[in-house]
């Protein structure tokens, strides 16, 4: 049972790749890159976990308490931003291929391949 | 001196917002010399660190939070020689894509000046950073920026769909190193590099750690373009606007193998020192397929710009090589070529992009014999292509004569036999379009492909053909191949990358200086000549360069008929190759998964 | 590992082949809501209340509004060529 | 290559690639027996070196504020990208918007109850933002979270039903210069540390108690760079696509 946030982080990486290949459409191609991502932060939330252990908020807890890791909460962070900034600057893009090509199938969006 | 470290970042993060800010209503001046200028105040930052660091290389610690008894909390800039030195190059190749845009288009309300800056001070933060995590933090502000300067014009197709493929690619890239991220941090506890070296030291190297040495360089090389994760170079590169593709062929696509070295000499070499061989075996590999594959897409190209895409992952793949040899020839070898490689690829898209400036299209048949109207950048050109070659005794050259050193010391002597062919192909087919454009040599009809519509579509966009070439457009791609053609002749030059190198690869170096502020020295090496069997391969790479250029401009060769069985043979090849580069993100994904895979497989089974 | 997180795991592990799964982007949109609110959950269980602040605000207000407003766009681009189309 | 030959290639790389996260995962510590000596010495030390009481918050703008830096810079440069791709877009649609006309308003289904709702919201959603900007150091939350609720005030009015209204309390320009001033004051109060410390990105102010609300030296000021920079960030891009969706739509406003 201890593998379950590790074997979720695994799952979600991979199934969010097949989205991504199998997409006819790319804002579900976007949205499943979302899903990919969201992977890292299970995986990193996961190895900082303590059982029994709270969060690291040192305010109202007596200073032996345990508490969980916090550096991996400050990479999960930066994670999250990136994935919501990503994200926009993507779906910019695929408004202006939808623009530019008529449509939001990758199959339709050939220009200098033969 | 050591307090400038945080400057070369801290320089375009003011003035890139500055530009962003004030840009749209301030006058074009401004923008352009507040983004030239503060490049090159970047830059020059950077040579100052790369001098005094040259001795003694030292860590900054940014936030004052230092290593105390080996263990780091804050972050590390740690600066040598080699990271300063390759931002100081990078920053230069800025500063000339800023100055040459100067005359080349109409920057939008300053956001190209502050994207291109804020694209500058990711990849300086990338060379120097010494933690891992604030490494991949560089790599996606690099990235964020650089998506955005490939779909610089919107108002063409081709741009879109490169900037998607690009994007979405190298973000999953990302999601990769993230995982491999949290690897080792579960595995040591740290996240400065040095760190992380020091505490696999000693252990066997176990799948954790395997997995998460080929996710990142998975990660890293996805940027550097390595086949099967190069899929979206060329698409990016042949249409992103000039000055960006000067920095992403010339330094951005070279950083992913700096990683890649540092990486690995940092916090690899330790746990796999007794599988040297195998890593040499494994990654060798990849670099010749990248370097085979690369070259031959890039010989079947006729979008001149595509074409020198191609041409970067077929070099990427020599360096690639050149740090899997895993000796201080080998990555000096390496060093070297990058900097001949990417002031040359520079200038090549410069000129491409006078072409482009002046008749609105980057066809190599449509622009057939109308290179005439611009003689000098011909030449320009053709200097170009035969650096592509390593034509001795030029900066290309030197790089080329270590690898080939590097790979007979590793017993790799046919390695030579692809440095020989990869030289002579690439700059063959930058010949055989100089030929063709600007002395109208060889057909002026190429077979009617999509790419050539493609190519041709900028006419409608453009605002048409011109009647002058601004003397600036002629005049940086000039400066970068004379820098091309005498940086490797600088005596002392060669031989002082050569000691750096031998600094770089040995693994306890590293840690000494950044955790415990150790002094190390550089090693004095035995002087190294180029001997006379190095010229011999030069002449054969740059004679083979004029055949295969002179076999293109030959009617019946440029256009195969499959007469024979082997011809057959050889078309469906070329098809097949062709297909692969379907554009498709779906298929670039897949492939870039069976990768990723295949060389996290690889790497479990023989480096256990 | 308590009962919560385990709950919460299997949800966004359900949840994220969801989104994957479901090919119209619209209700797609809406699935990646449910996971946004199942992956903030399990940010909670793991004692990463900063995180799950952040993950409810970006899946909550941030994206929605970015995916909704570039969906409608894209339907809008699509109307109008019918139109042109059908006057052609 | 064929859909087939696409998805058959993944399905055989993607098993694989699912096999290799298993095998290396399996090399973890158990879920629960976290042992990471960064984070165990992060969580001991915090509270009596830098005053925050959020440990999330001290490393965020303090320990590994080098990190944020780049983090802002990232959504800095993207949001830079969002209005450079837009921008083309967004001119030839205000364009055709004009010749009919922009009413006030135009929001689909925005019922009366939604609007009234939304603008009862309006004060209690930025008192929330603002809350979040100015407790980083003490709870969870900051610059970040709470820049992201700020930038949704604005967005409610539109919800609302108020366009234009939206438009004056948040004009573009503004937004755009919160966005960078943002950015830039981030980048300017690391400068602090190096002018007045020696070090770049050290804190220079006093830490003030625990628990205070100007406690922990710069994070508070940090915060607030980047809430500023955060709740630009989003309004703009937010407006970005959003201006879009209104004002070109076939047959006059979106969703009449």
């Amino acid at each position: 049972m201890s593998f379950l946030p590790y074997g979720v982080a695994a799952w979600l990486f991979v199934i969010g790749l097949w989205g991504v290949v199998s997409s006819r459409n790319l804002v579900r191609t976007v949205l499943c890159l979302t899903i990919v991502q969201s992977s890292t932060y299970l995986l990193l939330l996961g190895i900082g976990y303590r059982t029994g252990a709270t969060a690291p908020i040192v305010a109202d807890v007596p200073a032996t308490s345990k508490l969980v890791d916090p550096v991996v909460q400050v990479l999960v962070l930066t994670d999250v931003v990136i994935e919501a900034t990503v994200t926009a600057l993507l779906l910019a893009l695929v408004v202006q291929a939808h623009k530019r090509f008529g449509s939001v199938d990758p199959a339709d969006l050939r220009q200098l391949q033969d | 001196m050591t307090h400038l470290s945080a400057l070369p970042v801290l320089v375009p993060f003011l003035a890139g917002p500055l530009l962003v800010a004030v840009g749209h209503s301030a006058p074009r001046w401004f923008n352009d010399s507040v983004g030239a200028l503060s490049a090159l105040a970047a830059t020059t930052i950077c040579v100052l660190l790369a001098v005094h660091a040259a001795p003694h290389p030292f860590p900054y610690w940014v936030g004052g939070w230092r290593a105390t008894h080996g263990m780091t909390i804050g972050i590390s800039l740690s600066i040598d020689a080699t990271g300063a030195g390759l931002a100081a190059f990078s920053g230069l190749l800025v500063t000339a894509a800023l100055t040459y845009s100067l005359r080349y288009f109409e920057a939008v309300e300053g956001l190209f000046h502050g994207l291109m800056l804020l694209f500058m001070a990711g990849m300086m933060g990338f060379c120097l950073t010494g933690d891992l995590f604030n490494l991949v933090v560089f790599f996606e502000v690099m990235s964020a920026a650089a998506y955005a300067l490939t779909a610089y014009n919107i108002e063409e197709r081709a741009p879109i769909q490169g900037a998607i493929n690009f994007a979405i690619t190298n973000s999953i890239a990302g999601y990769a190193m993230f995982l491999a991220v949290a690897l080792l941090y579960a595995r040591t506890g740290a996240l400065n590099m040095a760190q992380i070296g020091a505490a696999l030291d000693g252990r066997h190297a176990d799948p954790l750690v395997i997995v998460a040495m080929t996710l990142l360089f998975v990660g890293f090389l996805t940027k550097a373009a390595a086949v099967p994760m190069h899929f979206w170079l060329a698409d990016a590169h042949a249409v992103a606007p000039v000055p960006v593709c000067v920095l992403f062929s010339g330094v951005m696509v070279e950083l992913g193998v700096y990683a890649v070295a540092r990486l690995y000499w940092v916090m690899f070499a330790g746990p796999l020192g007794p599988h040297a061989d195998a890593v040499r075996a494994v990654f060798a590999g990849l670099g010749v397929i990248t370097a085979l594959l690369g070259a031959t897409m890039c010989y079947l190209q006729r979008h001149i710009k595509r074409l020198l895409a191609f041409s970067t992952i077929a070099h990427v793949g020599l360096f690639i090589t050149g740090v899997a040899l895993l000796s201080e020839k080998g990555l000096a070898g390496a060093a070297v070529y990058v900097i001949g490689h990417g002031l040359t690829k520079a200038a090549l898209f410069m000129c491409a992009g006078v072409l482009l400036h002046r008749f609105a299209t980057i066809d190599e048949y449509d622009l057939h014999n109308r290179g005439r109207e611009v003689p000098i950048v011909g030449v320009l050109m053709a200097v170009g292509a035969l650096l592509l070659a390593a034509i001795p005794p030029f900066t290309t050259f030197m790089g080329k004569s270590l690898l080939e050193e590097g790979a007979s010391g590793a017993g790799y002597n046919w390695l030579i036999v692809i440095y020989i062919a990869v030289s002579a192909v690439t700059g063959g087919a930058v010949l055989r379009a100089t030929g063709r454009v600007f002395l109208g040599w060889g057909e002026s009809e190429g077979p009617e492909t999509p790419q050539h519509q493609a190519a041709q579509e900028d006419v409608d966009e453009e605002r048409g053909p011109r009647e002058h070439t601004p003397v600036l457009m002629v005049l940086v791609p000039a400066v970068l191949l004379v820098g091309a053609l005498v940086l490797g002749l600088i005596p002392g030059a060669v031989p002082g990358m050569e000691r750096y190198a031998a600094q770089f690869i040995v693994h306890a170096n590293y840690r000494a200086w950044v955790l415990h502020g150790a002094h190390v020295s550089l090693p004095v090496l035995p002087a190294s000549h180029i001997s006379g069997s190095d010229y011999g391969y030069g002449a054969i790479a740059t004679v083979g360069a004029l055949l295969v250029a002179g076999l293109g401009l030959t009617p019946s060769w440029s256009a195969p008929q499959p007469r024979s069985a082997l011809g057959q043979r050889l078309r469906a090849v070329v098809v097949g190759l062709r297909t692969l580069h379907s554009g498709h993100i779906g298929d670039y994904i897949a492939w870039w998964s069976a990768g990723a895979s295949a060389i996290a497989g690889i790497c479990l089974i023989t480096l256990r | 590992m308590t009962v919560l997180q385990i709950i919460g795991l299997v949800f966004v592990a359900v949840g994220g082949g969801a989104v994957v799964f479901v090919s119209e982007p619209l209700r797609q949109t809406i699935v990646l809501g449910f996971y946004g609110i199942a992956l903030t959950f399990v940010f909670f269980t793991f004692q990463a209340p900063d995180v799950a602040l952040s993950e409810i605000v970006v899946t909550g207000i941030g994206l929605p509004l970015i995916i909704l407003a570039a969906l409608r766009k894209i339907r809008q681009h699509e109307e109008l060529r019918r139109q042109r189309e059908g006057k052609e | 290559m064929s859909r087939p030959v696409r998805l058959g290639l993944f399905v055989v790389s993607g098993c694989g690639l699912a096999t290799v996260l298993v095998l290396a995962f399996i090399g973890l510590p158990d879920f629960g027996s976290a042992h990471e000596l960064y984070g165990a010495v992060v969580d001991y030390t915090e509270n009596g070196l830098r005053h925050a009481t959020d440990v999330v918050t001290a490393l965020n703008f303090d320990i590994r504020a080098f990190d944020t830096l780049g983090e802002e810079f990232i959504l800095f440069a993207s949001v830079s990208g969002v209005v450079l791709l837009l921008r083309q877009l967004r001119g030839e649609d205000e364009d055709a918007g004009q010749q009919k006309g922009i009413q006030e308003h135009a929001f689909a289904g925005a019922s009366d109850g939604l609007r009234l709702a939304s603008l009862v919201l309006i004060p209690v959603i930025m008192a929330f933002g603002a809350y979040l900007v100015f407790h980083g150091q003490l709870t969870p939350g900051g610059g970040f979270q709470g820049g992201i609720v700020l930038a949704a005030g604005p967005v409610a009015i539109l919800i609302a039903g108020r366009y234009l209204a939206m438009k004056a309390v948040a004009p573009k320009r503004l937004v755009e210069s919160a966005d960078a001033i943002g950015a830039a004051a981030y980048a300017l109060i690391g400068l602090g540390g190096l002018i007045f410390v020696g070090v770049y990105l050290k804190n220079p102010m006093p830490l003030g108690t625990p628990g205070h609300l100007l406690s922990a030296g710069m994070m508070p000021l940090n915060s607030v760079a980047v809430g500023l920079e955060v709740a630009g960030a989003f309004l703009v891009t937010w407006s970005e696509f959003l201006d879009q969706t209104l004002i070109n739509s076939p047959g006059g406003g979106a969703g009449e």
